[in-house]
């Protein structure tokens, strides 16, 4: 019995991992999603100097599990007229497009090996050499979703919202692709491993070896229009709430409307790993190889933190979060002075770490991005993109490319 | 040695061709002071960089330099070059270009002050001395030829200057015209020679001719050389104005009178005798040629100057005088004096400039008027321009010690001397005569006896120095120009031959003459000439101051001759009989209305006619629903589909198909 | 391994549909879809002949095939917008100035 | 029944599915989707030959620039459901057989000229991106040329279209 599942499990063991690495990383990004919106919420409520949401758990930490309760649990209406299959198929194709984009994002260097088997932290195996171009194709898809939302709600604030939307994305991401390519030529692959280990070439450098130094106006392009492909602030003019009610899911309601929401979050964590694989040097620490405090600095950063959750905790205000910020506060705790005394598990952390610090750096500025700058009017969208986006990334490429065919040797 | 100009001698014609350029192209709006600052610099520049030239050339012992800058035309065997190459011949022809050019450009500046279109007549002038120095300069006859059509470009441009007038039109297609007929003549030269020599570059034509086939064709015999001479001849004569295509020179006066003195007197037209020097290695092969060129020479000389007898328009008397003194310098290249046509080339640029110019100052200073029988009694007026006329016309008219005296009797020495020369001198000396009447009857209308014109309405008045400054210069000039053969009365070497010698070979008129020194024969032969040169004036002073009746009761008497000279021999009647009137006829009649409405236009209007019937019959499957028209398309689709794979018939198409597969495809767009 | 016919059948599957569905279509924007239906095809026999004759010209063209047809479809729907503009219909039937 | 045959004949049908919906489908949003399908589903079966770039580039540019510009007009010019007039007899009648049989006699004529190709198995040669992009900028690099001109005059085309006359 158990050696038949064994032998079952050996013969399909690519099969299974990936279908449980599907899960898992389902499961983290939809949780991530939950706790971003609840972070965005208090970052923007702090940034407007108001409490946010606290009512719901000890600094309203439970609030995502209220709103996903809220989406499963209202009403549904479908509008008259709309064209059924389209209008179906629309949030789906968008929140299906969003998730598959993350399948190609590597997480870390090395394979954990688990049962004998090697796992590396991405679902697609690490030598798929069109990466970034699958990412491409997919963002290229994802106009879609949002196009034919608009247009199948028959109605006329979607159909314009859609417009916009499309258009919008379609000009963007000219300059989106333009962008990378100097990071392309640098890499000198599309592999994203590749593309981050390109920037390790000189490890006692650290932070100063990124391609951010370089391709400093790349950078400020593809974060640029990729916030536009995910039409947030100040690019949200697809759903811009004071004209056009809510854009494009006006018609969308409960759990349809969830799945615009979430795809929307899932590609602001799409763009943010790519920034961090192709900018920030990935999984990358910015300190030089030489400084081995930096391998416990994890744990330095888990502890304090764990610490100070706890002290919080005792003191607030509810039973319910005298509770449970103590219980998390020494979680957290815990697994820093784990990562001290186990270094083999501190090994496959490092590179997780930095990438997801990063990540969440630019998630940090998505959200206050949000809480600052007002929205641009529609033409200033436009001219913005054609008429200062797309040559300056066109410029950078060319220059670039110059500076590389100069650098190489005859 | 250093030799920087000679190097890049490019740079001489260069010059004119900028300041023409800039001229042209931006003069437009530009203030006349800049305009003429541009143009004289240009030309002045270009003058000294032609000096420093010549210097290097005598430094550097006056040896043939030829330049082959790159090339212009490659084809099989054929090549020509942008190739400049400078010898004796060439500093003379360079220096009288560039110098009297320049003089003349300073002239225009003052004398077309008031005229239109400044920048206009500037940028063609220095458009014509750059063709003027490529011409002079080229190294084979292409380039050339490119100078010679060039010059001929421009002088059509500045004779049709005042293109609103209908007679300067027309003069200006006129000049053009009858330079074709020689041009023509030219080509086939050229193309003759080519196909004997395979090259057409000077150097190695004329080595090439002296050393192979050096057999000089004899007197009737029509080989090689002679009919190659004969037809180059043929383009000099267009160009030189000689019999018979002399006809467009005397119209060509209706441009400016700067114009005329430069390119109609100095430069352009002095371009056949040039050519004919260039080639003489040619025509010192064939007998027959040079007897062509004495006796076309001869007989222009007398001709023109018959018909200056009775002309009353000043510049015209100045054409015809040019074509006849044209006349004598091929007289000297038909009796062999080469150096001596080419000396006469040179003193004649001077005085004749200087002529016209003067002549521009008097029309200048009439207020327009150009018919001498309205002037008279100038000479009080205006000093200076009758000093310096004076001086030329005693230079044209031989008397001794002016430049013309040397170098005109050069020519009628050496035509003397050659063998059975005698008539030919005797027209050339009566010539001579006729030469020292007309231009001193113009002198003495012009400037003496009483003034036959409203004192009141015209307000005679010196010119500016501007104008007067090229004329002094040009005075000296055509005194002192013909000193380098003052020697040769004492017995003395005569410098000038002696300087072409290396070119033309020493000249050949040392034989014994009816037991006379070749001296003593040359002083009396000069006596003689100075004779019939005061007898013209006598003539002249006789007529014209003393009894001015008297040209009337002669022309009465003798109305026919009169009328007929008057008329110009009726030579321009004559060719409008002949050729011009048949070649309407022959272009109205046959070409327009049988070949192009008859025969094209049928043709065109047929095919027309036919597609429409066509057209009408098919138009009906043309439902306009794109379906069908989709349909149609599946259907030729699948025919040739089934043609190309189902019928054993097409084999063949599908061979020829398969030759242009991908892969040769590819190989098409590769680089 | 899938034999290159395999690939080159579906490929004139594809083509034929397309003709099928550019006669059948009165829509004038259905029709220049099928068009690019046709077009696809045809870059599915290209790659296939490429990839079993292992040499890439024929990629090569595909992307140039790709390329004239995002130049074809930028023309031709902006002539599709005038038509529309001026003759308020997309039904090419009703769009026939071109009969005698 | 190797995998990559199944994988074959899957995306197969759904192209085939594809493209008769692009024909019967009465709405041009409809079709439009459907011929995404295919497109994809091509896409698939390039990956499967392994000539990834190509690919890429078919979804990158086709499907997420060309048709969304077809998209993005049939929303814009709010085109409804197709009329079905018939005036063209001749399309009605002999359309569909018409093209029934070029389809055949193309399928022929491969039967009868691409033995070659039968015999040989493709997918073996994985084509790198850079081999092509050498190809493209070495051999081609002409035509290349030429078409980024096309494209320019194909931009300047649709403005002129597009603009209202003032």
């Amino acid at each position: 019995m158990i050696d038949s599942l064994t032998t079952f499990l050996n013969a399909h063991a690519f099969l299974i991992i990936t279908i449980v690495k599907i899960a898992l990383l389902l499961f983290i990004v939809l949780t991530v999603n939950a706790y971003l919106t609840w972070f965005e919420r208090k970052m923007v409520a702090h940034i407007q100097s108001r409490w946010g949401p606290h009512r719901v758990g000890p600094h309203g930490l439970l609030q995502p599990l209220a709103d996903g309760a809220k989406f499963l649990l209202k009403e549904d209406p479908t509008p008259a007229g709309v064209d059924k299959f389209v209008y179906y198929l629309a949030p789906l194709l968008a929140l299906t497009l969003a998730l598959t984009s993350l399948a190609v994002i590597p997480f870390g260097p090395d394979p954990i090996r688990v049962l004998g088997h090697d796992i590396y932290l991405s679902i697609t195996p690490p030598d798929l050499n069109i990466g970034l171009l699958v990412l491409f194709a997919i963002t290229a898809l994802s106009v879609y979703g949002v196009a034919l939302a608009g247009w199948s709600s028959n109605s006329k604030y979607p159909l314009l919202g859609g417009l916009r939307s499309s258009a919008q994305m379609i000009s963007y991401e000219l300059s989106m692709t333009l962008s990378v390519v100097g990071v392309l030529l640098m890499a000198n692959s599309f592999n994203l491993s590749k593309i981050i280990m390109a920037q390790a070439a000189h490890p006692e450098r650290g932070i100063f070896g990124w391609n951010i130094w370089p391709q400093l106006i790349g950078f400020f392009c593809f974060f640029t229009a990729a916030v536009a492909e995910t039409n947030r602030v100040p690019f949200d003019l697809p759903e811009a709430e004071s004209e056009l009610v809510a854009g494009f899911h006006t018609e969308y309601a409960s759990f349809k409307f969830a799945m615009f929401f979430i795809a929307e979050y899932t590609s602001m964590i799409t763009v943010s790993c790519l920034c961090t694989i192709m900018f920030f040097g990935g999984w990358l620490s910015p300190f030089p190889a030489s400084w081995h405090f930096a391998f416990y600095l994890p744990s330095l950063i888990l502890i304090p933190f764990g610490l100070w959750v706890i002290w919080d905790g005792i003191r607030y205000e509810t039973i319910w979060g005298r509770v449970i910020l103590p219980g998390i506060g020494t979680a957290i705790a815990l697994i820093g002075i784990a990562l001290v005394v186990f270094p083999q598990v501190n090994d496959y952390i490092q590179a997780p770490f930095w990438f997801l610090a990063k990540v969440f750096a630019f998630l940090f500025f998505y959200v206050w991005m949000r809480g600052t700058l007002p929205r641009l009017r529609y033409d200033q969208l436009m001219s913005f993109g054609w008429k200062l986006l797309l040559p300056l990334s066109i410029a950078n490429v060319i220059v670039t490319s110059f500076i590389i065919l100069l650098r190489s040797p005859k | 040695m250093q030799t920087p100009i000679l190097d890049c001698l490019w740079i001489i014609p260069l010059l004119p061709l900028l300041g023409g350029a800039i001229n042209g192209l931006f003069g437009k709006n530009w203030p006349n002071k800049m305009v003429n600052t541009v143009a004289v610099g240009s030309t002045g520049l270009s003058f000294l960089v032609a000096l420093e030239a010549v210097r290097e050339f005598f430094a550097q012992g006056q040896q043939l330099v030829r330049k082959e800058y790159f090339d212009w035309i490659l084809a099989g065997d054929f090549r020509v070059g942008f190739d400049l190459q400078m010898d004796q011949l060439t500093v003379v022809m360079l220096l009288v270009v560039t110098g009297v050019g320049w003089l003349i450009h300073i002239y225009s500046a003052g004398y077309m002050a008031h005229e239109g279109g400044y920048y206009r007549f500037f940028s063609y002038l220095n458009l014509f001395m750059f063709f003027m120095l490529i011409l002079v300069l080229a190294a084979n006859y292409v380039l050339l030829f490119v100078g010679w059509e060039g010059v001929g470009l421009s002088s059509y441009l500045l004779i049709g200057f005042y293109f609103l007038k209908k007679s300067a039109s027309d003069a200006g297609k006129k000049a053009f015209i009858v330079n074709r007929i020689g041009d023509f003549g030219f080509m086939l030269g050229m193309f003759l020679l080519f196909r004997t020599f395979h090259t057409l570059d000077f150097d190695a034509l004329f080595k090439a001719v002296a050393t192979q086939n050096a057999t000089t064709e004899v007197w009737g015999q029509f080989g090689i050389f002679t009919v190659a001479c004969l037809l180059l001849f043929m383009g000099a004569c267009g160009k030189s104005a000689q019999l018979p295509l002399y006809i467009w020179l005397p119209d060509a006066m209706e441009g400016p009178t700067p114009v005329s003195a430069l390119i109609h007197a100095a430069t352009m037209v002095t371009a056949g005798v040039y050519v004919v020097a260039r080639s003489h290695i040619l025509f010192t092969h064939s007998e027959t040629a040079m007897v062509v060129v004495a006796i076309v020479g001869c007989a222009t000389a007398f001709f023109a100057a018959t018909i200056g007898l009775v002309q009353t328009d000043i510049k015209r008397v100045l054409a015809y005088s040019t074509v006849s003194q044209l006349g004598y310098m091929f007289l000297a290249c038909g009796v062999g004096a080469f150096s001596a046509g080419i000396f006469h080339l040179m003193t004649h640029a001077f005085f004749k400039a200087l002529l016209f110019l003067a002549a521009g100052s008097v029309i200048h200073a009439m207020g327009g008027e150009q018919d001498m029988r309205k002037m008279g009694g100038l000479s009080k007026k205006i000093k200076w321009t009758f000093g310096t006329m004076l001086t030329a016309t005693m230079a044209i008219a031989g008397i001794p010690f002016f430049a013309g005296f040397f170098s005109k009797d050069a020519i009628l020495l050496s035509a003397f001397t050659s063998p059975g020369g005698h008539p030919l001198y005797a027209i050339g000396l009566l010539t001579a005569l006729l030469t020292a009447f007309y231009m001193f009857r113009l002198i003495f209308l012009t400037f003496h006896g009483q003034p036959r014109y409203d004192e009141h309405k015209v307000h005679v008045h010196e010119s500016p120095w501007t104008m007067l400054g090229p004329l002094v210069i040009l005075a000296v000039l055509s005194v002192i120009g013909g000193w380098f053969a003052l020697p040769a009365f004492f017995q003395g070497p005569d410098y000038f031959a002696n300087f072409l010698a290396p070119i033309f070979g020493g000249e050949q008129h040392a034989e014994l003459v009816g037991g006379m020194s070749p001296h003593f024969l040359e002083l009396t032969l000069a006596g003689v000439a100075v004779a019939s040169a005061l007898i013209g004036l006598g003539v002249a002073y006789w007529f014209y101051v003393k009894t001015p009746s008297k040209p009337e009761q002669l022309a009465k008497s003798l109305k026919p001759i009169y009328t007929t000279l008057l008329n110009k021999y009726y030579v321009d009647e004559l060719y409008a009989a002949i050729i011009v009137k048949p070649l309407v006829w022959i272009s109205q009649q046959v070409l327009w209305q049988a070949v192009d409405v008859a025969v094209i236009d049928g043709t065109v209007n047929g095919v027309a006619d036919t597609l429409t019937g066509v057209g009408d019959g098919v138009r009906h499957t043309q439902s306009g629903n794109t379906r069908s028209y989709a349909v149609w398309v599946v259907v030729g689709a699948i025919v040739v589909i089934a043609v190309i794979f189902f019928w054993p018939g097409a084999k063949p198409v599908i061979g020829a198909f398969q030759g242009l597969h991908l892969q040769t495809l590819m190989e098409k767009v590769r680089p | 391994m899938v034999p290159a016919i395999y690939y080159v059948v579906l490929s004139a599957i594809l083509f034929g549909l397309g003709v099928i569905a550019f006669i059948f279509k009165r829509n004038i924007i259905s029709i220049f879809m099928s068009i690019e239906l046709m077009l696809n095809a045809v870059n599915l026999a290209f790659v296939a002949f490429s990839q079993s004759q292992g040499n890439l010209d024929g990629q090569i063209f595909v992307l140039f095939v790709i390329i004239v047809a995002a130049a074809e479809a930028a023309v031709g729907l902006g002539i599709i917008i005038l038509i529309a503009r001026n003759r308020q219909s997309l039904n090419v039937e009703r769009v026939d100035l071109l009969k005698l | 029944m190797t995998p990559q045959l199944l994988v074959f004949f899957v995306l197969a049908a759904l192209a085939v599915i594809g493209a008769l919906s692009l024909m019967l489908q009465k709405h041009p949003i409809h079709s439009a989707l459907s011929l995404i399908v295919v497109m994809v589903a091509l896409a698939g079966l390039y990956l499967l030959m392994g000539a990834e770039f190509v690919a890429a580039v078919q979804i990158i540019v086709y499907g997420g620039a060309i048709m969304v510009l077809f998209v993005f007009v049939i929303m814009l010019l709010n085109a409804g459901v197709e009329e079905h007039s018939n005036f063209s007899k001749l399309a009605g009648y002999a359309g569909v057989p018409l093209g029934i049989a070029l389809t055949g006699f193309i399928a022929a004529a491969i039967a009868r000229s691409t033995v070659s190709v039968q015999a040989a198995t493709p997918g073996a040669s994985i084509a790198s991106t850079g081999d092509i992009s050498r190809m493209l900028f070495k051999e081609f690099v002409y035509p290349f040329e030429l078409t980024s001109f096309l494209i320019l005059v194909a931009i300047m085309g649709a403005l002129v279209l597009a603009q209202r006359e003032k």
